[in-house]
């Protein structure tokens, strides 16, 4: 039922806003939307959290708490971003970059993106999990293309022919999945039902899986974002609409990784050894160092966090790679805070860049001189993003930093040469922005920051406590991550 | 718990009520009240407090406590013995004064500036507790970074001036790394079983060589903060760049929490001490303590010039240390307990002086807007407070008797004479080379402080720009009040250590025996207050009242006896000039000029550009830029190396989509061909 | 004997597949690139029905009417329509030279087939070869796309792409279930329709499709 | 441990040390006189300068602060503690303890400070550049000083002055080479530290050579006869603890006050030997380059230093 509604209404949403997106109160709509389905996937989690994994429409539909868990993030996000989104858009059509038109095409889009988020994460058959994955890649590259310009557009075609190319393994290796699975299951509908795979994944043909793990890391590789396939990810983080590159790193991303999660344990189940552990670690690694060095040559602060992003998905690749408890829960919460935080930043970014009408760096000065709700938000922000305690991201890397330590000392080397790249990098672009001088100008509309401080709280919060709830709920999904 | 009294509860109140303190300077009122009047004189108050807690916990069994917050499995553990309890006092007594002087200092701040000063200020008093309480590696990194955003946000107070910024970045970043090495030593020393406990990493036991990795990791993380080279180049920046009751915290107090930190981790949690690690804690204390002074002595801006000496007296602590570590991994735990007593009581009184001396560099500032020790000169006539206590800090770093900061070079000197009870003859013969490293360093301390003192405060007003009425250095009012009575706080701490040093140092044993389960031998410990014998009364001994009394009642003698005998007629009349008829002010010795010396007996150790003005000049001008090798040798190829392979990784990114696809492409047959 | 007969000729558009799929690859005509595809659908369409009477599986033919649908008649008619209305008449230029692309390709399919034999082994009797020769094809369009200059001639590739994946589907398993089937071929649709809003705004922006003018967005 | 009449003859010894500096300065330049062929002035000529300025009135600068009137009585008042510690006629000296070698050192650096800050207090050019020179030597002779001392509390185990020459006068008697090293050094040390020939001429009032001089050129009157006293002082002081370290037989026991007219002769001699010696050493050597100073005095540090390790190399 909750998961019905979880789908129905950005569904519902979606159709709505393609008829009245272009209405004066269409950002009201979307936002009322969002909400609904975050009090739908509010609901969903408490019933799982009492009643434990369920699965609903002859299985077709399964949730546990680790989805559950992402569903409940996607849908929160997903509404602080619609909230984010109302006066963004209306300061964007205000300053002509958009008209009537394109903003329908962005609010339905919208919540058709975040429909196919919600599907994905609460298919409980692999094949429909690809599909609406690459629905999600579809919506969102008409919202990357949104303002069509040059740049936008080379942007959006890269995002696409990458991820579908990417995806299309990705479907290869279902395939291959299929291929072995039939063999026990045999024909038929139940043979793609992750939870009928997971239950045979120790019968499953070794060579075949480790054959399909390698187009499934390949293809939702390309969507997570991961060193060498992550060519589409700045671009597309750059030139899109600002709330488009929030819910893109803050929740696309996850949701590829999920994908890629759910798979690497049927493999792992089948081959005994920590085959796919060690390619996701190597990834993680690659990821983490490569962003890092890219981070120190950004000129655009977009562009700059979606390295960011890159890099952080690279821990948490890393952290499941390594595995074992403590590493899952620490990549789980390192999935939330990154999630929180980084759209938070993308929020204030978003003002930022209309305040001085440009995503070039240098040209951002003294945003706490002249609006400090955002200079401090993005101050703030950017510490946490960077691992600063008390933040909760601190709290993630923590664990990470020390049980590598612990169980790869080898890798710690390249994390603490990334880390400390990054910082230099990151922080020595965000300080002249938020400090120094002014030179801004006022909005039409009144910023939304409402956003921005309840993520940063959130995160703070989880820097320092982590509600036993939440900690249970966890547990749970690293214990069945392994 | 204790039943008569629980220190750590008391302290962890304290700590919160900062925390209190913190969130109301942020609530305005009018114009902050509560920040302008009650925010600071409430800190201070609640310093004294901690410091009266912390000198329980010395005397108290350890206690330990959790809150419920932090990690799932790992609540925050919170746990006061005699070290943490020494630290607690140090941390109180000394920013009680502090912050009593920050009334006064702050008060013509804007309230918007002042709130936001207000509340960094507290957290950052807050979190120093917090990391001397804390019991777990989380609760202890939360603590520590905790530490480094807070003194963060104060340097870069005044951020519209470019050098603040890029000082306070160059600090949050070699804060940062160094965060980052610590939080590695501990995943090194933490069992694997998720427990970061500092319990539980006392109890696993490392194989020597990670045992090494992780004091190096410690060593290095916490010298970052510390400042010890060659890690020290923030430090320099950042004290001036700070409002000066900051710097005073930061020098005085939060590079200590950082000695802490070593110890913490080295005797206690890492337990076994390797003589080896002592030594390189030695070779980069003495180089610390020397690069430090030799530097201090090149400076003409004063704050500078204070953050050069707290480096050097991190270089003397670490001496200490490094002894103590030394006789310790030899098996002499006596020896290495007065090695650590010298240390820690260096710590302290470091603290307290450094404080002082930066919170009089305040007063000047404040009073006359200068920072260049050249345009200086005769401000004793101008503010006299200021200058006797100033005179105080002054002779107390330059380690001069009866003051405190003789003490604890004092019973470094005694460490080291102890090296003789060494059977390896590298180590024995090494130890007396690292007192004569601290005896050059003490003897050039004094020749800086002369230099300091000298100029600024004795002579004449060197720039008449400066002098002229109106002019920034003309009004200069002495210290106020609050400003006056934070000084003297400070100052009378410098008299007490100096002169009652056996009481601390029964203090100190304990926190010795706590730490290498040995103090002193018999005949210390049982010394009464008028002498102070570290070891045994033939070795050696002090007795700073007596010395006192004696030289008072000499001195008074000879004035009595002079006037009495003789006359005390006097009349004033110019300076003469020998001979010369025009003396100008000008014609005084500069800064730059006392250390002129310096530079030519160290010449090679500096990075100079200089500029002599030619005979037939015109308009003559002398410039000298002292830089440090440092940047040279160490920072700048690190950061063009990083530039270098990032320009070669973004050649990956040029933009061609066929090359993009040939990437995924190239990366599946790879994977293929490895599963294969 | 039935079995083995449907089996060879299962086979045998297989091989055709293939060959259709090097001729993609060689093609430097996009009319002929578009027929091509078509002809790769037939096969596809002809190798699903044979399959489905083979096994016996009943959403096989869905599937079979479903790609004659999407693959053999709409999606090549959509692209027929769109050079009509972009002109586009021009050959397709090639960034590595023909024969070169055609030895990669050989080399690639040999690889496939390397990694495709132990797996094979273990398939249905029916059919042998064929998870081979849809992983040798999917390469193949991989690597006609990485070559092409073109924005038509890269869709068409991922076309081509999907193809495989299709056959892979189809042949080497009996069918994936309908309803992904079904989600698959919306994908491609939807897909094929964004494709083509694409080339009119990027012609809009460019003057041109040929992807060389999309090079600005990079590290400097 | 202080019976009453050590404590008295520790007050006596002290104030005999300080009456008796001035005979020492008078014979060393009446010793210098007689070798420069000049007609010597009277022993006694230290004791009439000394009494002559104390009658003068002091003139002092307008602009004089209290720093520049202090320092006479806190230098007299230091040095009168140092040769108050040193153990000249017997080693039972009660108050001894209050303050081992390294404090005496210290006692020198607090006189040393607070002569350089009334130089400077005046604000003339002179009193800057003594100031500077002074610390310049000090800088060099203090740690040298320390190693010295160190050298000796290595050998006797103590750091307490007394107890070092109780050790080094019981020995049998054998030659430490640590000891001669640590004796070369003590008199480059002793020289430059009493600003004596090569470091600095005392005699001098040519400004631009002068260091000493330079930093008391602002004094007068009763101030100035304060630091000259103290200088005079001071070089006792030196001159006793070279005694007491390298040749300390013949002083008296610990309660053996018997021994003490012996050990009065034994000191007249020796010293009297010393301040002929520091005539010759003047007569024979010319003033070094100022820039030549810090060498000279590197060189001392190096030989402590040596001293040190030649104890332990010789030992183990």
């Amino acid at each position: 039922m909750e998961i019905a509604l979880v789908l129905g209404f950005p569904l519902l949403g979606g159709l709505l806003l393609a008829l009245f997106g272009h209405k004066r109160w269409a950002p009201e709509l979307n936002a009322l939307m969002s909400l609904f389905t975050l009090v739908a996937a509010a609901a969903l989690t408490r019933r799982v959290i009492t009643g434990g994994p369920m699965a609903a429409l002859e299985e077709q539909f399964f949730v546990d708490p680790f989805n559950v868990f992402l569903v409940a993030l996607t849908a929160f996000v997903g509404f602080t971003t619609a909230l984010f989104s109302r006066p963004y858009m209306r300061i964007e059509e205000h300053h002509g970059r958009l008209n009537a038109a394109r903003l329908r095409l962005y609010h339905s889009m919208y919540q058709l993106f975040s429909f196919t988020m919600l599907l994905c994460l609460l298919s409980n058959n692999i094949g429909i999990l690809w599909v609406s994955l690459e629905g999600a890649t579809l919506a969102t590259v008409l919202l990357v293309s949104l303002y069509r310009t040059p740049a936008s557009l080379e942007a959006a075609w890269k995002y696409f022919i990458l991820c579908s190319v990417g995806i299309a393994q990705a479907l290869f290796g279902i395939i291959l999945l299929y291929f072995a699975a039939e063999k026990i299951i045999g024909p038929g509908g139940t043979s793609l039902l992750w939870t009928h795979l997971y239950a045979v994944r120790d019968r499953l043909e070794p060579t075949v899986l480790s054959l399909a793990f390698v187009f499934l890391l390949v293809g939702f590789g390309t969507k997570v974002g991961l060193v060498p396939l992550h060519n589409w990810l700045p671009d597309a983080h750059a030139e899109g609409p600002t709330p488009v590159s929030a819910v893109l790193s803050g929740l696309l991303l996850n949701v590829a990784l999920y994908a890629v999660v759910r798979c690497k344990v049927l493999v792992d189940g089948a081959l005994g050894r920590n085959f796919s552990g060690d390619l996701m670690m190597g990834f993680g690694l690659l990821s983490v160092v490569v962003a890092a060095f890219f981070l120190s040559r950004q000129k655009d602060i977009k562009r700059m966090f979606a390295y960011s992003s890159i890099e952080h998905m690279g821990i948490v690749t890393f952290a499941f790679g390594m595995g074992g408890p403590v590493a899952a829960f620490a990549g789980l919460l390192h999935m939330t805070v990154h999630s929180l935080t980084k759209s938070a930043i993308f929020f204030t970014v978003g003002h930022a860049t209309q305040k001085t009408g440009t995503q070039n760096m240098a040209d951002i000065r003294g945003l706490i001189e002249q609006s400090p709700a955002i200079g401090w938000g993005l101050a703030l922000g950017s510490l946490a993003i960077l691992g600063m305690p008390p933040f909760g991201v601190f709290t993630s890397e923590f664990l990470v930093l020390t049980t590598a330590m612990h169980e790869h000392p080898w890798a710690t080397p390249f994390l603490l040469v990334a880390l400390g790249v990054a910082f230099a990098a990151i922080f020595g672009k965000v300080q002249p922005m938020v400090f120094g001088e002014t030179n801004l100008r006022r909005l039409p509309h009144a910023p939304a920051l409402i956003p921005v401080f309840v993520h940063l709280a959130i995160v703070l919060m989880l820097g320092l406590y982590i509600p036993p709830y939440l900690v249970e709920w966890y547990r749970q999904a690293a214990a069945f991550i392994g | 718990m204790e039943p008569l009294a629980s220190p750590l509860l008391d302290s962890l109140v304290a700590a919160v009520s900062w925390l209190v303190i913190a969130a109301l300077a942020l609530v305005p009122a009018g114009n902050a009240f509560f920040a302008r009047r009650l925010a600071f004189p409430l800190g201070a108050l609640i310093g004294l407090a901690l410091a009266g807690f912390g000198l329980q916990a010395i005397w108290l069994p350890t206690q330990q406590m959790t809150l419920p917050l932090g990690l799932p499995d790992l609540p925050f553990h919170l746990r006061v013995d005699p070290l943490a309890g020494f630290f607690l006092t140090l941390l109180g007594s000394v920013s009680a004064g502090i912050s009593v002087y920050a009334t006064g200092y702050f008060r013509e701040e804007t309230a918007g500036r002042l709130a936001l000063i207000g509340l960094q200020y507290h957290v950052f008093l807050a979190s120093m507790a917090f990391v001397i309480l804390a019991d777990d590696a989380y609760m202890f990194m939360v603590a520590w970074e905790t530490m480094a955003l807070s003194s963060y946000f104060l340097v870069t107070t005044d951020h519209h001036l470019p050098a603040i910024r890029s000082a306070g970045f160059l600090y949050l970043l070699i804060a940062h790394l160094g965060a980052i090495a610590i939080l590695l030593c501990f995943g090194v020393m933490h069992g694997g079983q998720g427990d970061y406990t500092f319990d539980a990493l006392r109890a696993a036991d490392l194989k020597p060589q990670w045992a090494t990795v992780a004091f190096v990791l410690a060593f290095f993380g916490f010298g970052a903060k510390a400042g010890m080279i060659p890690v020290h180049v923030w430090l320099p920046e950042a004290h001036p760049a700070a409002p000066s009751p900051v710097s005073a915290l930061m020098s005085g107090i939060m590079l200590k929490t950082a000695i802490y930190g070593m110890i913490r981790v080295t005797y206690d949690l890492i337990g076994n001490v390797h003589w080896e690690w002592g030594m390189l804690v030695l070779v980069i204390g003495a180089g610390t303590t020397l690069f430090g002074v030799l530097y201090a002595l090149m400076q003409h801006d004063l704050k500078r010039l204070l953050a050069y000496h707290s480096v050097e007296n991190i270089g003397i602590i670490l001496l200490g240390l490094g002894m103590s570590m030394v006789f310790v991994g030899f098996g002499h735990p006596a020896a290495g307990a007065l090695g650590l007593i010298a240390a820690l009581y260096h710590t302290l009184n470091h603290a307290v002086f450094k404080g002082l001396l930066f919170l009089g560099a305040g007063s000047i500032l404040h009073a006359t807007g200068l920072r260049n020790l050249n345009d200086m000169g005769g401000l004793i006539h101008k503010m006299p407070h200021t200058a006797f206590y100033f005179l105080v800090g002054a002779l107390a770093i330059s380690a001069l008797p009866p003051l405190n900061g003789f003490v604890s070079e004092w019973l470094t000197f005694q460490t080291a004479l102890q090296a003789s009870i060494l059977e390896n003859g590298v180590a024995r013969s090494l130890l007396p080379l690292f007192a004569a490293t601290l005896a050059l360093a003490g003897a050039l301390t004094g020749m800086c402080f002369v230099k300091v003192f000298g100029i600024a405060f004795l002579g004449r007003p060197r720039e008449p720009r400066h002098a002229a009425p109106g002019a920034a250095g003309d009004h200069g009012h002495d210290a106020g009040m609050m400003e006056r009575f934070g000084m003297a706080w400070l100052a009378a701490g410098c008299f007490v250590l100096g002169l009652f040093p056996t009481s601390f140092l029964l203090m100190l044993n304990r926190v010795a025996i706590s730490l290498t389960g040995h103090g002193l031998r018999e005949g210390a410990v049982q010394s009464n207050w008028l002498w102070l014998v570290p070891i045994e009364s033939e070795r050696a001994s002090y007795s700073p009242i007596v010395f006192l009394i004696v030289i008072v009642s000499v001195t008074l003698l000879t004035f009595i006896v002079v006037r009495r005998f003789y006359h005390g007629r006097l009349r004033y009349s110019d300076a003469w000039g020998c001979g010369y008829s025009e003396l100008t002010a000008r014609t005084q010795d500069t800064a730059d000029a006392f250390g002129q010396p310096i530079r030519h007996v160290f010449g090679p150790l500096y990075l100079m550009q200089r500029h002599m003005p030619a005979a037939d000049d015109a308009a003559p001008k002398f410039s000298l830029k002292i830089e440090d090798r440092h940047w040279y040798w160490l920072y700048l190829p690190v950061a063009r190396l990083a530039e270098y392979v990032s320009s070669k990784i973004a050649l990956l990114q040029q933009g061609r989509i066929s090359i993009y696809l040939l990437y995924s492409f190239v990366t599946l047959i790879a994977l293929l061909v490895l599963v294969r | 004997m039935e079995q083995s007969l449907s089996s060879q000729v299962v086979n045998l558009l297989a091989a055709f597949l293939l060959l259709l799929a090097f001729a993609m690859l060689a093609q430097r005509r996009v009319l002929t690139l578009i027929k091509l595809f078509a002809w790769q659908g037939a096969a596809l369409t002809a190798s699903t029905l044979v399959m489905a009477y083979a096994t016996g599986q009943h959403h096989l033919y869905y599937s079979a009417t479903l790609t004659l649908l999407l693959k053999v008649i709409l999606i090549p008619w959509i692209l027929h329509r769109l050079i009509n209305r972009l002109q586009i008449r021009w050959d397709i230029e090639t960034l590595i030279n023909i024969p070169a692309t055609m030895l990669i390709g050989i080399g690639l399919a040999i690889f496939a087939f390397a990694l495709a034999t132990p797996i094979s082994e273990m398939a249905s009797g029916l059919t042998r070869a064929t998870l081979g020769i849809a992983m040798a094809s999917l390469l193949l369009s991989f690597l006609m796309m990485i070559v092409r200059r073109k924005a038509v001639p890269q869709v068409i590739g991922f076309l081509a792409m999907e193809n495989s994946l299709f056959f892979a589907a189809t042949s080497a398993t009996y069918g994936m279930p309908l309803v992904v089937e079904l989600g698959v071929a919306l994908d491609v649709l939807v897909g094929t329709f964004i494709f083509g809003i694409f080339f009119f705004h990027i012609r809009d922006e460019f003057e041109s499709l040929d992807i060389r003018h999309m090079e600005k967005l990079k590290e400097d | 441990m202080a019976n009453t009449a050590a404590i008295a003859f520790q007050i006596l010894q002290s104030v005999f040390v300080v009456l008796a500096a001035p005979l020492l300065l008078g014979w060393a330049n009446q010793c210098r006189a007689w070798l420069q062929n000049r007609s010597a002035p009277s022993i006694l000529l230290p004791y009439y300068t000394l009494a002559k300025l104390f009658h003068k009135d002091a003139v002092i600068a307008r602009n004089a602060s209290a720093v520049f009137r202090v320092t006479p009585y806190v230098v007299f008042g230091c040095m009168w503690l140092a040769a108050g510690i040193v153990p000249v006629l017997a080693t039972d000296l009660p108050f001894a303890p209050a303050a081992d070698i390294i404090a005496l050192v210290g006692v020198f650096a607090l006189a040393r400070v607070f002569s350089a800050l009334a130089a400077m207090d005046i604000g003339t050019a002179f009193g800057g550049l003594g100031a500077r020179r002074e610390m310049l030597i000090g800088f060099l002779a203090e740690p040298a000083m320390l190693m010295i001392l160190f050298t000796a509390a290595f050998i006797s185990g103590s750091t307490q002055l007394n107890t070092i020459v109780e050790t080094l006068a019981h020995r049998e008697f054998a030659i430490y080479p640590s000891l001669a090293f640590a004796a070369a050094a003590f008199l480059m040390v002793l020289l430059a530290e009493n600003a004596r020939i090569p470091i600095d001429n005392p005699t001098t009032h040519l400004e631009l050579t002068m260091i000493h001089e330079a930093m008391i050129l602002e004094y007068s009157a009763r101030h100035l006869a304060l630091i000259e006293w103290a200088v005079a002082i001071k070089l006792f002081a030196y001159m006793t603890i070279g005694i007491a370290l390298f040749l300390p037989w013949g002083i008296a026991e610990a309660g053996n006050w018997g021994a003490l007219p012996l050990a009065f002769a034994a000191l007249a001699v020796k010293l009297a030997l010393a301040g002929a010696g520091l005539a010759l050493l003047e007569t024979l050597f010319a003033k070094l380059r100022l820039f030549l100073a810090p060498e000279f005095l590197s060189t001392a540090f190096l030989l402590g230093v040596l001293g040190i390790l030649t104890h332990f190399l010789a030992r183990g």
